[in-house]
């Protein structure tokens, strides 16, 4: 490993929100009251600058050798050795998605810093929050910045526990702390898959490092290659089986089908927190842990792939028809946020790994790059709407276009950006995705036409829902639409959104580090972009006045409304499962167990002793002749016993 | 250093509390005494680091005890003793420092708090199988006292209970101890561990002995079926009580397990493995379930401790260096983790007179401390990064996955299932008594930890942390002397 | 005929047997102490008939009888003792009355 | 002559103080409180004498016969019988036949002495006797008490027919053999079924003195009604006298039959082990609770015994002394509480630590010790027993005693649960403990924790054998 003193700073940029962390918590209730915010800030934009430091220096100067993007690998030193072979290194690995992932963090970090600042302004445990964001963006740094599968998952874990805490922020709000408990468990229960894959790939690669492990594993012909394609359970290799479990982990957090139910409930959490966390950054960790291990899912398990790529379209099908049915304005964006990770995962699914093929894999990333910024535009704006109503029902709002003439142009800028329009940032990346799904997969590029063409439906619903329909009235909605730290955020970002898509991606990103071009056709681009229009003009049609057609439609429609209302009734099914099978079936005859058999036959033996000893007080009768008796037979008794012993 | 300083510190300061003029002078002994321990332990630590590798046992130090049977105290250390040394140390301190208010024959209570640790101290440090077993039913009757006088609820059954079953399981380690005696060679009959682990004794012999001394420690340490004193007497014991029964009792026996069972006898230990394993994982999942039932904190708690330490006997069972590596840090890890979780329950009990969860809600808004500590301690249990349980539950994984027979993985997935259940409870618990509206209006007057309460949490914490963020002390520490017991199962086969 | 050993073991066990029998059934203390008496007396006779006819060389035989005899005198004297005591704190020789000491 | 005084010291030293009280006797006037004092101070004298001068060798053609062994133990006998004197002084100063007390015990204290130095069927059965006669007069000595009065009735019938039953098996014995001397018995003895039936009937009469099951129902009564210093008399000086002429007399003169009693103790042991645990799970009265643990013990005894080497011995002896002092203490106490209160049953001890802490101290240790539990001297006389029943490979035998450990804690934890842990509802009262009593407990609680920690004193009896 080639580690160069020249990068070390990098380390910095994980430990200086971690930095933040230890002091808010520690001290923040008594020193840090309302500085901690600023203070905060200070350090995630010190990263910030790190980072994009690095990304100059790496994507410019370091990086690329005669042509390739190689892995960098500054810094590692062993954490935890179980054997000469497999040991945890905490390292750090750059390379192009760890670097455009830096930049998203870190970048979209300090966004919802700045908007948090007026945001959460007045919050009693205002401190608790900041140390919280800290911990998160910590976390997710050292999540993207993993040499080490082992070292990933501990990311991984940790980042699921600040998602833990700050969902759970507003901690007596009984809503909040289920759903806080819901995504835990249920992205446990995800993890749990990742952890047996990790030890699955492990075994056979007899490494925990990245590079070592997607290298042995990733080249027919290896020991462990064979070895891992060699030995199988049920008929499936191990590869097979330890490359899905760990896909199991990524679509547990990137909230695929069907552990996808904790994402909505996720946004109970303060709005800036759903924008950081459950749109732009973690809940692309699956996304990124697939890119992460590529090479082996695409040379060595092909058949994987594929699974991966029906998954996600159908997840960002489904999602969109949820969408479309929604009312509370965050559930939709999340249904919309799970659509578009739907759209990231085919994406890869639908890629090879060399040249012209790698095209799905770098759309991917960069389609990844550009939702990160126009999500969080979507979920910020949102924000101030809410904060400007208090209520995220879009029943409460309506024609606010004149109170927030900001947000109302940013939020448009958004919605038409992940609607496909050109020339905005998601276009560009939707056009690519839906090239790679054209050449590879007839079935998912026209499964996701349709979600494409849903999602500017709904999208532009909530649009025309919030800032027209009707006119504005709310009584106790206050002045103004928001400060400075309230707005900058969401300019800087629109501009992101505007711009985003005229960067030549696939130069820096791609598969095999090659430079690739990401070409666009005008002729191909034509069916996606009118699709979307259309979705609009429906939607206009539909929402730019109230009118009661939206309700004819649902009644007509009604059986899919309804169960599309109810999100296709998966809650339900979990609760079946665990309160109607788990606990009843499992949890009570384990406890009555311990309880009654076990517990009891350790009662029984004593009672047993006490009832044998009442049983044969007789004996002790208080007469002397029978005392004598039982001396004499006794004596009798030993006497032939002896006796027959003797004779024999 | 002469090891003999472990366990005459202890009897001092046990003196120094019973002859204390003013009963609230003894909780000052007992805290100086433990504090004093603590360091010396750590200065251990250091000295074995630096002057390791001469030979399997550092320190060793020999007197003549009883000559016709053989018997000496004979003291040594290895790197999973030092371990031992060390949690105890950390938990003896915490636990002091808990029941610093302790009003209730305050000289008595600090007394038998002092006695149980040197009992374990004693355990710990000892190579001779008499001496061993000698500190072992030492620590034995402090226990009974301790939950029998100070605890709460049908405190006499279980204490009573308790008692038997661990008496129970020390006459097996006799009678093991004892076979062990006789079956060494006529006349060279000895009970040092050393001189026992030099000859090799028959297999069938082995077959025979093994399970009495692995099921007689078993017990300590909550071997399923055997483990139904922990509910019982962890929910009754005063909350020290309940520490050291949690943090210190039940390591006696999976120390037990390993460093006389499994060291001295390796070919019945293989022999046996599948059983062990078997029951562990048993133990593990259906610890797990049993616990996601309870209602009450300690009663949480202990099934937890049931489920956990079957990870210690899985450890045990499956008999390759990694997983062993891995039981003896979940022996530390779940010390520590769970004997702050004790501390912490008891905590909350002496405010708000309740121990079940749903009597309970919002405890955040009035006890940030406490609830922040409870919070740890379940995340620790629940294996989360950077803390101990994590790092203990993979290594034992790890070395369970290099077992390659289809039965070993699905065992090996199944405990793995365990942590999602824990997380379950876990979340159930923390989540209900720390988050939620704030359950009774009556809360709101609670004070939060007192001086002495911070303090004993931090330290565990601390000890939580250290193994948590840098297991490779840890593990530097332990893993020379595993392989060596893994040298001697591989030779003996 | 001239008696043999056998006959004086024979009636020497009939002696034992039948004090044992007087021990177990009668009710009276002062008979029970006569059938100890007998069981005594038997051994005695044990005592001599071996050493008239096994052992003839020494009188150790003959030597224990009479030990035996001054034991038996020193029991009963004791016992007797006891029995008068007994007879004054419960008003009576049965031994079914002192039965208060059991369980 | 020289030779027959310096063998004989201890027996010559008992008579001279019998000898002593009863012409004190003729002249009286002493008061108990004077006397009493003397007394102990005599016996001590008469322990230490007996204790730091041993002699070796054998008079009168082998039928008496002593060595250091047994002057150690004869020594432990007039330890206890000290200890007695102390502890129960209460009982003994009110007693108004205090001298004949005294002279009783000490007479059948000399007649163990002669059990333990006999070599010879006529000297042992006649110290038997002297043995067990004036125990049942002492236990008459609450005059005013029917139960006492029971108690001495069935001491002495049942002790009658034990002798009875011993003797015809003497007599078989005689006349197989045609000797009385230990030394000519060993070489006569091969089994034979005659010789069978003759040995059972003496291993019963030893059986019925130890109180081994099933020839120990008289124990439990006798021990309820006797005074309290005749029933630790019983329960510790007599056992300890018999067990130790058992041992001898099993390892020595009966060695040819060897694997038959082997067979004989480890049956006996695991009955006695099983119904003394048995009997005492349900006792009230602390005099007939202890009478059970008793038994138990012997249970423990035994298997000690199955070694048949000098292991067997040693742990027997070391485990009787260390009995004593368990055993005494725990009398002790409860005759102190006894004679200041009138109550002796468990369920008048609860509560008993908020008012006695020190008795209930020494009461727990006492139980412990006698439970087995470290750090009191019983753990290491229980393991030294388990460990030389083990050197015959009987692992069965261990086990089971092992297992009837954890019963007997259970019972033995019921006092201490009793006193540390419920609530009195009638208060027991002040108990008055006077000095050499105080003495007395100090010197048990000292014999509990040190003669096991300290180990030159089992290296010692070692030595002996």
């Amino acid at each position: 490993m080639n580690a160069m003193p020249a990068t070390i700073y990098i380390i910095l940029i994980p430990l200086l929100p971690l930095l933040g962390f230890l002091i808010f918590g520690l001290f923040g209730k008594k020193y840090f009251k309302t500085s901690s915010g600023l203070v905060s800030i200070i350090l995630i934009s010190l990263s910030f600058l790190l980072a994009l430091y690095t990304a100059y220096t790496y994507f410019f100067i370091l990086g690329r050798t005669d042509g390739v993007y190689q892995a960098i690998k500054p810094i590692q030193l062993t954490w935890l050795s179980f054997t000469q072979a497999l040991s945890i290194d905490m390292g750090i690995l750059l390379d192009p998605i760890s670097v455009m992932m830096l930049l998203v963090v870190t970048g979209v970090s300090l966004m919802v810093h700045i908007f948090s600042l007026s945001y959460m302004k007045g919050e009693e445990r205002f401190p608790i929050y900041y140390a919280f964001l800290g911990l998160f963006t910590f976390s997710m740094l050292g999540l993207v910045l993993s040499s080490n599968i082992f070292q990933i998952y501990m990311f991984w874990e940790l980042v699921g526990v600040s998602s833990f805490l700050l969902i759970g922020y507003y901690y007596d709000r009984p809503s909040a702390v289920a759903a806080a408990k819901k995504a835990f468990i249920v992205t446990r229960f995800a993890d749990l898959g990742f952890l047996i894959g990790i030890l699955v790939l492990s075994y056979h690669a007899q490494t925990l490092d990245f590079q070592t492990l997607i290298q042995r594993l990733a080249t027919p012909g290896t020991v462990q290659f064979s070895s891992a394609v060699g030995s199988g359970f049920l008929g499936i290799s191990a590869l097979t089986w330890g490359l899905s479990l760990v896909f199991m982990g990524g679509a547990g957090k990137s909230a695929m089908m069907p552990l996808h139910i904790w994402l909505p409930d996720a946004m109970e959490g303060p709005t800036p927190v759903s924008a950081l966390i459950h749109a732009a950054t973690m809940v692309v960790a699956g996304v990124f842990l697939v890119a992460r291990l590529f090479p082996v899912y695409s040379i060595s398990a092909p058949i994987v792939l594929r699974m991966i790529a029906f998954i996600g379209v159908f997840t960002s099908l489904f999602a969109a028809i949820i969408a479309c049915t929604q009312t509370d304005i965050k559930r939709v964006l999340a249904y919309s946020t799970m659509s578009q990770i739907g759209f990231m995962m085919f994406a890869l699914g639908v890629s090879g790994y060399s040249g012209e093929d790698g095209l799905g894999y770098a759309a991917s990333q960069f389609h990844l790059f550009t939702h990160a910024l126009f999500k969080a535009l979507l979920f910020l704006g949102a924000g101030v709407v809410i904060h400007y109503v208090h209520s995220n029902e879009m029943k409460d709002m309506g024609g606010l276009r004149k109170q927030l003439p900001v947000t109302h142009i940013t939020f448009l800028i958004a919605c038409l950006a992940i609607s496909g329009i050109p020339p905005f940032a998601g276009f560009f990346s939707k056009e690519e995705i839906l090239m790679a799904a054209h050449e590879h997969e007839p079935l998912v590029y026209w499964l996701a036409i349709l979600t494409s063409g849903l999602t500017a439906f709904y999208m532009f619903r909530l649009y025309f829902g919030i800032f027209w329909s009707k006119p504005f009235r709310n009584e106790h909605a206050h002045g103004h639409e928001g400060t400075f730290p309230l707005l900058a955020p969401l300019v800087i970002l629109s501009i992101g959104a505007v711009g985003a898509g005229f960067i030549p991606f696939g130069h820096f990103v791609s598969a095999d580090g090659r430079i690739l071009e990401m070409p666009l056709h005008v002729g191909f681009s034509v069916l996606p972009v009118s699709v979307g229009v259309a979705g609009i003009l429906i939607a206009f049609w539909l929402y730019q006045t109230k009118n009661d057609r939206p309700d004819r439609i649902a009644s007509a429609w009604k059986g899919l409304y309804r169960s599309a209302y109810h999100k296709f009734y998966f809650d339900e099914l979990y609760m079946a499962v665990t309160k109607g099978i788990l606990f009843p079936l499992v949890g009570k005859p384990a406890a009555w167990f311990d309880r009654n058999i076990v517990d009891g036959a350790v009662n029984a033996s004593a009672s047993l002793t006490q009832g044998v000893s009442d049983r044969i007080k007789g004996m002790q009768s208080g007469r002397v002749q029978p005392y004598a008796v039982y001396f004499l037979i006794g004596v009798l008794l030993l006497s032939f016993f002896l006796l027959y012993i003797w004779i024999r | 250093m002469n090891l003999l300083i472990l366990i005459t510190l202890p009897l001092l300061t046990a003196f120094a509390v019973l002859l204390s003029p003013k009963p609230q002078h003894a909780r000052v002994f007992s805290l100086a005494g433990a504090t004093l321990q603590l360091l010396i332990a750590v200065l251990l630590f250091l000295q074995y680091r630096a002057s390791v590798s001469n030979g399997p046992w550092a320190f060793e130090s020999m007197y003549d005890w009883y000559p016709s049977w053989h018997i000496g105290l004979h003291l040594g250390v290895d790197g999973i003793s030092v371990a031992m040394i060390l949690l105890t140390a950390f938990v003896v301190v915490a636990g002091v420092l808990v029941s610093w208010n302790v009003e209730k024959m305050p000289k008595e209570f600090h007394f038998l708090l002092i006695l149980l640790s040197l009992g374990a101290y004693g355990f710990f440090i000892s190579l001779d199988l008499f001496t061993l077993f000698f500190f072992l039913e030492l620590a034995v009757i402090p226990k009974y006292l301790l939950i029998g006088v100070w605890g709460s609820g049908k405190k006499e059954y279980s204490a009573n209970k308790l008692a038997l079953m661990l008496m129970a399981g020390s006459a097996l380690v006799l009678i093991g101890i004892l076979a062990l005696y006789y079956a060494q060679p006529a006349g060279a009959g000895s009970f040092d561990l050393t001189l026992i682990g030099k000859n090799n004794i028959p297999e069938s012999t082995q077959k025979v002995i093994f399970p009495l001394l692995f099921v007689g420690f078993g017990i300590f340490t909550a071997l399923f079926p055997f483990h139904t004193w922990v509910p019982d007497g962890h929910s009754s014991a005063p909350t020290a009580g309940s520490m050291f029964l949690a943090g210190i009792s039940m390591k006696l026996g999976g120390y037990g397990c390993l460093r006389v069972a499994t060291y001295l006898l390796p070919l019945g230990a293989t022999y046996y493995s599948n059983t062990i394993i078997v029951l562990a994982a048993i133990a593990i999942l259906y610890g797990a379930f049993a616990t996601m039932m309870q209602n009450d904190l300690k009663y949480i708690n202990a099934y937890s401790s049931v489920s956990h330490c079957g990870f210690v006997l899985l450890g045990i069972g499956m008999l390759t260096k990694t997983a062993i590596t891995g039981a003896v840090f979940q022996m530390v890890s779940h010390g520590l983790m769970t004997a702050l979780f004790f501390a912490v329950i008891g905590m909350v009990y002496e405010r708000t007179h309740t121990r079940l969860v749903a009597q309970m809600g919002g405890l955040m808004k009035v006890l940030p401390f406490i609830t922040t500590i409870m919070f740890i301690a379940g995340l620790c249990s629940l294996g989360l990064p950077g803390l101990s349980g994590f790092v203990a539950e993979m290594t034992v994984f790890m070395g369970s996955w290099e077992k390659v027979e289809t039965i070993y993985r699905v065992i090996t997935i199944a405990a793995g299932m365990s942590i999602v259940v824990t997380a379950v409870y876990i979340l159930r618990a923390v989540g209900q008594t720390a988050m939620g509206p704030l359950a009774h209006e009556e809360y709101k007057g609670y004070r939060d930890a007192s001086w002495n309460e911070k303090l004993a949490a931090i330290i565990l914490v601390l000890g939580i942390l250290a193994i948590g963020l840098a297991p490779f002390w840890l593990n530097d520490l332990v893993t020379p002397s595993t392989e060596l017991i893994m040298k001697k199962i591989l030779s003996s086969k | 005929m001239e008696p043999g050993l056998y006959h004086l073991l024979f009636i020497s066990t009939a002696l034992f047997f039948i004090g044992v029998f007087g021990f177990l059934t009668r009710r009276n203390l002062i008979t029970m102490l006569m059938s100890i008496e007998l069981i005594l007396n038997s051994v005695c006779l044990n005592f001599v008939a071996f050493n008239k006819y096994v052992w003839p060389g020494e009188l150790d035989g003959v030597f224990f009888t009479v030990f035996i005899i001054a034991i038996a005198a020193a029991e009963a004297a004791v016992a007797i003792a006891i029995i008068i005591n007994l007879y004054r704190s419960h008003r009576s020789i049965d031994v079914e009355v002192a039965g208060e000491l059991k369980g | 002559m020289g030779i027959f005084l310096n063998y004989m010291k201890p027996e010559l030293m008992i008579s001279l103080i019998i000898f002593l009280l009863l012409i004190l006797k003729l002249g009286k006037g002493m008061t108990n409180a004077a006397l009493l004092p003397f007394i102990q101070v005599l016996i001590l004298i008469g322990f230490l004498i007996t204790l730091f001068l041993p002699a070796e060798g054998s008079l009168f053609h082998g039928m008496y016969r002593t060595g250091r062994l047994i002057g150690f133990q004869k020594a432990v006998l007039l330890l206890g019988v000290y200890l007695i004197s102390l502890l129960c002084s209460g009982w003994l100063k009110k007693s108004e036949h205090l001298t004949e007390f005294i002279v009783l015990m000490l007479s059948a204290l000399l007649g163990m002495f002669f059990l333990l130095s006999s070599g010879h069927l006529v000297m042992f059965f006649l110290s038997l006797e002297l043995a067990t006669i004036p125990v049942a007069a002492m236990s008459n000595f609450d005059l005013d008490k029917k139960a006492s009065s029971e108690a001495a009735m069935k001491m002495i019938l049942s002790s009658a027919f034990a002798s009875g039953i011993l003797l015809f098996g003497i007599s078989l014995i005689y006349g197989i053999t045609g000797t009385l001397y230990f030394d000519a018995l060993v070489s006569r003895i091969e089994a034979g079924p005659l010789q069978v039936m003759a040995f059972v009937f003496l291993f019963s009469a030893f059986a019925f003195k130890l109180s081994v099951v099933p020839f120990h129902l008289w124990t439990a009564d006798v021990y309820e009604g006797s005074p309290f210093p005749v029933t630790a008399f019983l329960s510790v000086v007599s056992k300890g006298a018999v067990a130790f002429t058992f041992v001898s007399v099993l390892y020595r003169v009966f060695q040819p039959l060897g694997e038959l009693w082997h067979i004989l103790l480890m049956i006996t042991a695991v009955s006695t082990l099983v119904i003394g645990n048995l009997f005492a799970l349900r006792q009230d009265n602390i005099k007939r609770f202890l009478a059970f643990s008793s038994i138990a013990q012997v249970g423990f005894i035994l298997v000690g015994i199955t070694a048949n080497d000098a292991s067997g011995t040693a742990s027997v002896t070391y485990f009787i002394l260390v009995y004593l002092f368990s055993n005494l203490a725990a009398f002790g106490v409860a005759s102190v509480i006894a004679d200041s209160t009138g109550r002796e049953n468990i369920s008048d001890y609860r509560g008993l630590y908020a008012s006695h802490p020190m008795l209930c101290w020494v009461m727990a240790l006492a139980l412990f010790s006698l439970a087995g539990i470290p750090p009191t001297a019983g753990f290491f006389g229980k393991v030294f027993l388990l460990g030389a029943g083990a050197s015959r490979g009987q692992l069965w035998l261990i086990v089971i005693a092992a297992l009837n450990m954890v019963i007997s804690l259970y019972y033995y934890l019921r006092v201490v649960r009793a006193m540390f842990m419920e609530k009195q509802l009638s208060p027991i009262g002040t108990i008055t403990q006077e000095l050499p009593v105080r003495f007395a407990l100090l010197l048990c609680v000292a014999g509990i924790l040190l003669t096991g920690l300290l180990s030159w004193i089992y290296e010692y009896i070692r030595l002996l054998i």
